[in-house]
């Protein structure tokens, strides 16, 4: 690719931009939020055209891609958002449009049937193709979208954040496709945030800033220190992070022997003032149910959750954030954003919910909000007035924060704080929480990332098939040992 | 057309065309008023609306426009009785078609008799079937236009001169729709008991186009039971049901139809022309009903009425 | 990053954007468009009176369209609002005839009207039955209940009476401005506020755009489906009073039917989307009296009879068409 | 992982689900149910010949609703169905008339409805405005073309050659089956193999379910929504000569007219989801035959006419909360 580029209207996303990728190498692409890494692989893919510049195919011009075009040139495109047509069963969306048909018309179910048992069988999953879609939960569905990928002869896989919602396992399992493939002559472009993944299987790298290339080389050649440097364009030392211990003895919030029938059961947990518990494990360990849970957005079939000592009235969402318990939903996109409304009403939702006296709503408070939870949380936003979807993903979660932030609320439940943010919005986060606990509020975090526990946990909780399994302090804190309990290691035995 | 300023102007206000005999009604009305209006030498504005709120909003504007006279046939005749009183308070005269407007001072109208066709058709009932109802109950069904006033009232005129041995053992609203009407009756014939099904003799209906889809499933019918329907009824004796009255005879059934033609409206436009050239009009004129049935429709084809419906076809 | 967004910022001008305004409520065009034709066909089209006759035509059609924004923007759709005007106001006319009293009568339309709405709203909210199926048998079973409540007869209100009370309301005015159009008006500031400056109308604008997310803000969004409802069938009954007060009767079987069409291509003329998530209360208001400003102009063109659908069918494309080229333009 | 894996296998059976089926094709249930209350009204009921007017009934809203299902599964809707209808057969009476030729008629009625069907399609897929307006605009719009046509009188096939000609096809039987009942079946089956078991049906319930993943698949999500509208324009086409071949005649007002409610209601009973992505072709062929099953018990029951929509109104949300209270039972 050659001196590509790329505007929305007003943003320049990618600019004068050149790219290559050898054969059978594995080319990482890194970069912040909104640097234009997606933007600059979906010219690629043809998903969308470049406003100039070149793109050559084994040294071939082929300037004007459409998606159909790039997959019979042999690119195939793993999207950042899941892109599975959920009412479709696994095998149909694999040969979405790539369908095998006899006699010119009618489809052939069997055979691709068996091809798909075949990729997965490749990719060591055991994932029933003839399910529908919508009946696999967030990992698997991430796998299929691979699968898809690796389903037809291809000569270059784009992976953009493939592994976003994988576990370790998982994402061990692709690694080593990944490997098989390179050895049989087929590149990659691999996007991730996740700087050890980067340096595991990537050859080589190209970093982009603010729309631009900064630089590439080989990953042999630099460390993780230097390529954060190089793509947040200044120092950001990650490894101090002052974490104070504020932890006070006073109990705030606690569970006994909470169970939600087919997802988890007699979870018990006691959390302090100015605490913050991580609960993580892998897939189906029920953590997602757990968080719902104690929020009051699913019900639990027994066990009591009390607040201060009294049993929360679990009645209805609102209740419990009137009780003073906020969460910061997984999923942004699904969970939190209310795309059609602009920043400052997506601030003040949970306050009109829980806070707000009257049926009065003025815009002169709503603007003052605003105003004061952008500098708390220092979101970047042309303005209050403007959609949500206009900011970049690390200043849409922060927004999404800043509307549980202003209410002021005892308990935080975060889960999955920080999916798919980059490095400096992820620092800027863990900022907030820890400024949380100093004010003496507490803090429950679900997260699959290590790193993130480690950063800011005072305990961490691995669950296991529904069940908590083990229980660490801060000081015990070690990713061996959290893989091992997480994977139920000490039950088999 | 006509937008000389100083010519006098008429208005003719009427429905859409929801049914088959409206369609045919608003032909001729606008085709008289065209007609009429440019041989006197007056301006027209002839509009049509799919309910009341339109159809008021219409006389506004004319009102505002300054008409000289308004023939109205109005969507229902009480909906609209207020604002019909804003025509006669500015002081236009008012022709009022078909409907009734009830304690109302139009200057003339020609309300279609619905009452006085179902009388008469009660009485046909009541004649045709004198041996049948000195034996005891006689079993029709009556399929109904929808429910509106109009059909109301047939209604309404059927049972009040009807025997009280007459039982409707069912009744459908067709909408007007023939198709709607075959469907019913056919799903009568094959969903009800034997003896309800056998014991049918007589079918009262509200319209021609109604009366051809009943009779349509009768012919059709293949099921086991014996069918005794021997009269079907309707109102407006077009040409297509008049065509068929010998093809069902031949299968033993007889057809009376009540003429109600859809070019009776041409009257209402001559009375507003009639007001424009300073001619003296007022009170009631009766649209005239005609009885048809397989002793005279022949002679009723020869006949005015007839010959006026179809001059524009 | 930081220039990243910079850039971005720089480039959305800040205050107020005239074409962001023209393009979001591009209905005043519409309308402007619509006007200017009529003018060419009459010259009276433009003079006060007239435009008072098109905003007093719309009353019915528009303080329903209010309501039916509030449906579409959180999603959904009411197809039975126009029965619903019917039997609230066929059992309007009778406790009119009987109490005399229009205070009472209001009141009455407006519970039943609010009665129906609540019932699709509980099929809608809590059973969570598509509002399209809820309200299309509504539709059905409420007209049903009118034409049997009435006998298939008209409703008519006590002739004398009527025209010493109810009449004056709907055809009176007060100075140059026809009390109907002034109440139109002051319902469309009342919804105007709900929608803009009460949590409630927050709500529905969340719910219509993310359900799920404004389920996890803690909005009960069961209670704001059928409070949604509620309100059309409240704001239907107030057009079923007025309707009574216009026309001084209720034909059981034909009164307010399709009107449901018509409201809703009120609503999309105005700029709100079938999608949900996103509409103008103000839109709806001026929906309405560009549909019956396209009425005015057919009549004033003296279009044969059995086209004026279709010019009419053409309109509404084109205004609809209007919008979305407006809208592509402006990306 | 392995095990964690197995935790979730576990949960779905496999093989042959029974329960799953009767929720997922609960239409039956509604079906058998009907058939069970118009026994006890009628010993006839349930006679094959019964049973088979019944169907043949529902040929004219059965077919459409085919074309509908695909429209809903898309996530769209077409209200114009009735008026398309009625434009194919008043001009298809018009052919036959004059050239007296079955076949042309026929192709000439699939031509004009799949051309309409086009235009709704065009609007709707290209230029990208909600359907639900494209088609209510289309709706009165072709209604005005077909009143326009005919004059505003009914069109009617050439009475002698009726008899000879189309009535055969209305009203014969091979063997003990109408031929309508066979050719709505044949249809049936041809519509579901095109659902089922060709790329374009993947692609319809794709378009429906995330139409963003299916762009990105590169599926032409533009000529796929267009292919919709005209293959539904083309199934009503068909229904509209099979409407000459059983009428004899088209009233250019009412003929159709309303159909799109009935049809989409007989989607909805089927267990299509309106939100699109989810639905049975056989389901919507069942649904149709439900609706009219309805109305057959009405008779039975001898039901008065005015309480008849309010009783159909109650059994079309019974069907559809039957529906719901089985999907839910089995979360
Ligand atoms: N369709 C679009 N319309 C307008 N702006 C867009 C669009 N897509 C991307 N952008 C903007 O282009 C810039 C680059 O976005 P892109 O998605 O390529 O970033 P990225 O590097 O993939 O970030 P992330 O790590 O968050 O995925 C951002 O400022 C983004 O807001
Ligand atoms: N927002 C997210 N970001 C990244 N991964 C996610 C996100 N949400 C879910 N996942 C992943 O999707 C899978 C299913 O999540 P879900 O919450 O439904 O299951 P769970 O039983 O709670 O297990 P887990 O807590 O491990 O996700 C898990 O592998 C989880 O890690
Ligand atoms: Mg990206
Ligand atoms: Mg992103």
């Amino acid at each position: 690719m050659k001196n590509i580029h790329k505007s929305f209207g007003a943003v320049h996303a990618v600019r004068d931009v050149s790219f290559s990728v050898g054969e059978a190498e594995i080319h990482g692409l890194l970069g912040e939020n909104g640097a234009g890494k997606s933007t600059l692989m979906n010219i690629l893919g043809g998903i969308l055209r470049q406003d100039s510049g070149q793109i050559y195919i084994d040294g071939e011009e082929h300037s004007h891609l459409t998606p159909v075009k790039a997959s019979r040139l042999g690119i195939r495109f793993i999207h950042q958002e899941l892109n599975l047509v959920n009412d479709l069963k696994v095998y149909e969306n694999l040969f979405l449009n790539n369908e095998i048909v006899k006699s010119g018309i009618h489809l052939n179910r069997k055979e691709m049937i068996r091809r798909s048992r075949e990729v997965f069988e490749r990719m060591n999953l055991d994932i029933d193709p003839t399910v529908f879609v919508r009946e696999l939960d967030t990992s698997r569905k991430q796998l299929v979208e691979i699968a898809r990928a690796l389903l037809f002869e291809c000569r270059l896989i784009i992976m953009d954040e493939p592994t976003t919602a994988l576990t370790n396992e998982e994402i061990d399992n692709l690694f080593t496709i990944m490997r098989g493939l390179r050895d049989e002559g087929i590149s990659c472009i691999y996007i991730s945030h996740k700087m050890p993944e980067l340096f595991e299987i990537c050859d080589k790298y190209t970093v982009m800033r603010d729309g631009a290339y900064i630089a590439s080389g080989n990953f042999a050649d630099i460390n993780e220190q230097q390529a954060t440097e190089m793509l947040v364009g200044r120092n950001i030392d990650d490894d101090v992070f002052d974490k104070t211990d504020c932890v006070q003895d006073e109990v705030v919030f606690e569970a006994e022997n909470l169970s939600c029938e087919g997802y988890f059961s007699n979870v018990s947990f006691k959390l302090r003032k100015g605490e913050i518990i991580a609960f993580t494990g892998l897939f189906g360990d029920g953590r997602g149910e757990l968080s719902e849970c104690l929020f009051g957005a699913r019900k639990a079939t027994d066990g009591v959750i009390r607040l201060n000592g009294d049993e929360l009235n679990t009645k209805s969402i609102a209740s419990v954030i009137r009780s003073g318990v906020s969460m910061v939903p997984r999923n942004r996109k699904e969970r939190s954003i209310i795309k059609d409304m602009n920043i400052r009403d997506n601030i003040s939702m949970a306050y009109f919910t829980s806070r707000h006296k009257g049926i009065h709503i003025s815009p002169k408070k709503e603007y003052r909000r605003y105003e004061e939870n952008r500098k708390a949380t220092n979101i970047k936003a042309a303005g209050p007035d403007h959609l949500i979807t206009s900011l970049s993903g690390g200043n849409q979660q922060k927004v999404i924060f800043s509307r549980w932030f202003g209410l002021d609320s005892d308990v935080y439940i975060l889960d999955n704080p920080t999916q798919g943010i980059d490095v400096g919005a992820k620092f800027e986060i863990y900022q907030l929480i820890t400024r949380l606990v100093d004010q003496g509020k507490s803090v429950i975090v679900f997260s699959s990332e290590f790193p993130e526990i480690h950063k800011i946990a005072d305990r961490c909780i691995v669950m296991y098939k529904g069940e908590i399994n083990k229980e660490f302090t801060r000081k015990e804190l070690d990713e061996v040992e959290v893989m091992y309990y997480a994977t139920g290691s000490n039950k088999r035995s | 057309g006509g937008q000389d300023d100083d010519a006098k102007f008429m208005a003719v206000i009427m429905p859409s065309a929801t049914h088959g005999f409206l369609g045919e009604s608003i032909k001729h009305a606008e085709n008289a008023t065209k007609k009429l209006a440019e041989e006197n030498g007056y301006s027209y504005q002839f509009l049509t609306s799919d309910d009341i709120v339109k159809q008021s909003n219409q006389i506004d504007t004319v009102v505002a426009r300054g008409a000289d006279v308004v023939v109205l046939w109005p969507f229902n005749g009480d909906e609209l009785k207020s604002a019909a009183q804003t025509i006669l308070d500015a002081d236009i005269p008012l022709i009022v078609y078909d409907r009734l407007i009830s304690n109302f001072n139009q200057t003339a109208e020609l309300p279609g008799d619905n009452d006085t066709i179902g009388e008469e058709m009660g009485n046909y009932f009541n004649d045709y079937f004198k041996s049948e109802l000195a034996a005891g109950p006689v079993n029709i069904l009556e399929f109904k236009g929808d429910n509106s006033s109009v059909p109301m009232q047939r209604s309404n005129g059927f049972w009040s001169t009807a025997d009280s041995n007459f039982v409707v053992v069912n009744e459908f609203v067709t909408n007007w729709s023939k198709d709607t009407a075959q469907i019913q009756m056919e799903t009568f014939l094959s969903s009800n008991t034997k003896a309800q099904v056998e014991s049918i003799q007589g079918i009262f209906t509200h319209d021609a186009e109604v009366a051809a889809g009943v009779l349509a499933a009768l012919e059709g019918y293949d099921g086991a039971y014996d069918l005794n329907v021997k009269l079907v009824s309707g109102v407006s004796a077009s040409r297509e049901i008049l065509g068929l009255y010998d093809h069902y005879q031949a299968q033993g059934i007889d057809q009376v139809m009540f003429s109600f033609s859809p070019a009776m409206v041409v009257d209402a436009i001559q009375l507003g022309i009639d007001v424009l050239n300073g001619k003296e009009v007022s009170g009631r004129y009766l649209v005239e009903t005609e009885m048809v049935d397989n002793s005279n429709y022949k002679e009723f084809m020869k006949g005015p009425v007839y010959s006026l419906r179809y001059s524009i076809y | 990053m930081s220039t990243s967004l910079e850039l971005s910022m720089n480039k959305k001008s800040k205050g107020f954007d005239f074409k962001r305004f023209i393009i979001n409520h591009n209905y005043i065009l519409s309308l402007i468009l619509m006007l200017l034709i009529g003018r060419i066909a009459s010259d009276q089209f433009l003079s006060f009176p007239s435009l008072m006759n098109l905003m007093r035509s719309s009353v019915f059609i528009g303080i329903i369209a209010l309501g039916m924004s509030l449906v579409i923007i959180s999603g959904n759709i009411d197809l039975s609002v126009g029965s619903i005007l019917a039997l609230s106001a066929a059992i309007g006319v009778v406790v009119f005839n009987t109490t005399q009293n229009m205070l009472l009568t209001l009141v009455m339309c407006m519970f039943l009207g609010a009665l129906m709405g609540f019932f699709n709203g509980i099929f809608v909210g809590v059973a969570k039955v598509a509002s399209f199926i809820v309200t299309l048998a509504t539709l059905t079973a409420f007209r049903s209940i009118t034409i049997q409540f009435g006998d298939g007869g008209p409703q008519i209100v006590n002739h004398e009476i009527y025209f010493d009370t109810l009449r004056k309301l709907g055809y009176g005015k007060l100075g140059p401005f026809p009390y109907l159009v002034l109440i139109f008006v002051g319902i469309t500031c009342a919804v105007w506020y709900l929608m803009n400056r009460t949590k409630f109308g927050r709500y529905v604008y969340a719910v219509g755009s993310n359900e799920k997310a404004a389920r996890l803000t803690g909005i009960k969004v069961e209670y704001i489906k059928v409070m949604i409802f509620t309100i059309t069938g409240l704001l239907t009954g107030i057009a079923a009073f007025l309707y009574i007060a216009r026309f001084g009767s209720v034909d059981v079987a034909t009164a307010g039917k399709g009107f449901e069409l018509d409201v809703i291509a009120a609503v999309a003329i105005g700029g709100t989307s079938m999608a949900g998530g996103r509409g103008f209360i103000q839109g709806s208001f001026f929906g309405a009296i560009i549909l019956f400003a396209i009425d005015a102009i057919l009549s004033a063109f003296q279009v044969p009879a059995f086209v004026t659908d279709f010019i009419k069918g053409v309109l509404i494309l084109g205004a609809v068409l209007l919008q979305k080229a407006l809208d592509r333009n402006a990306e």
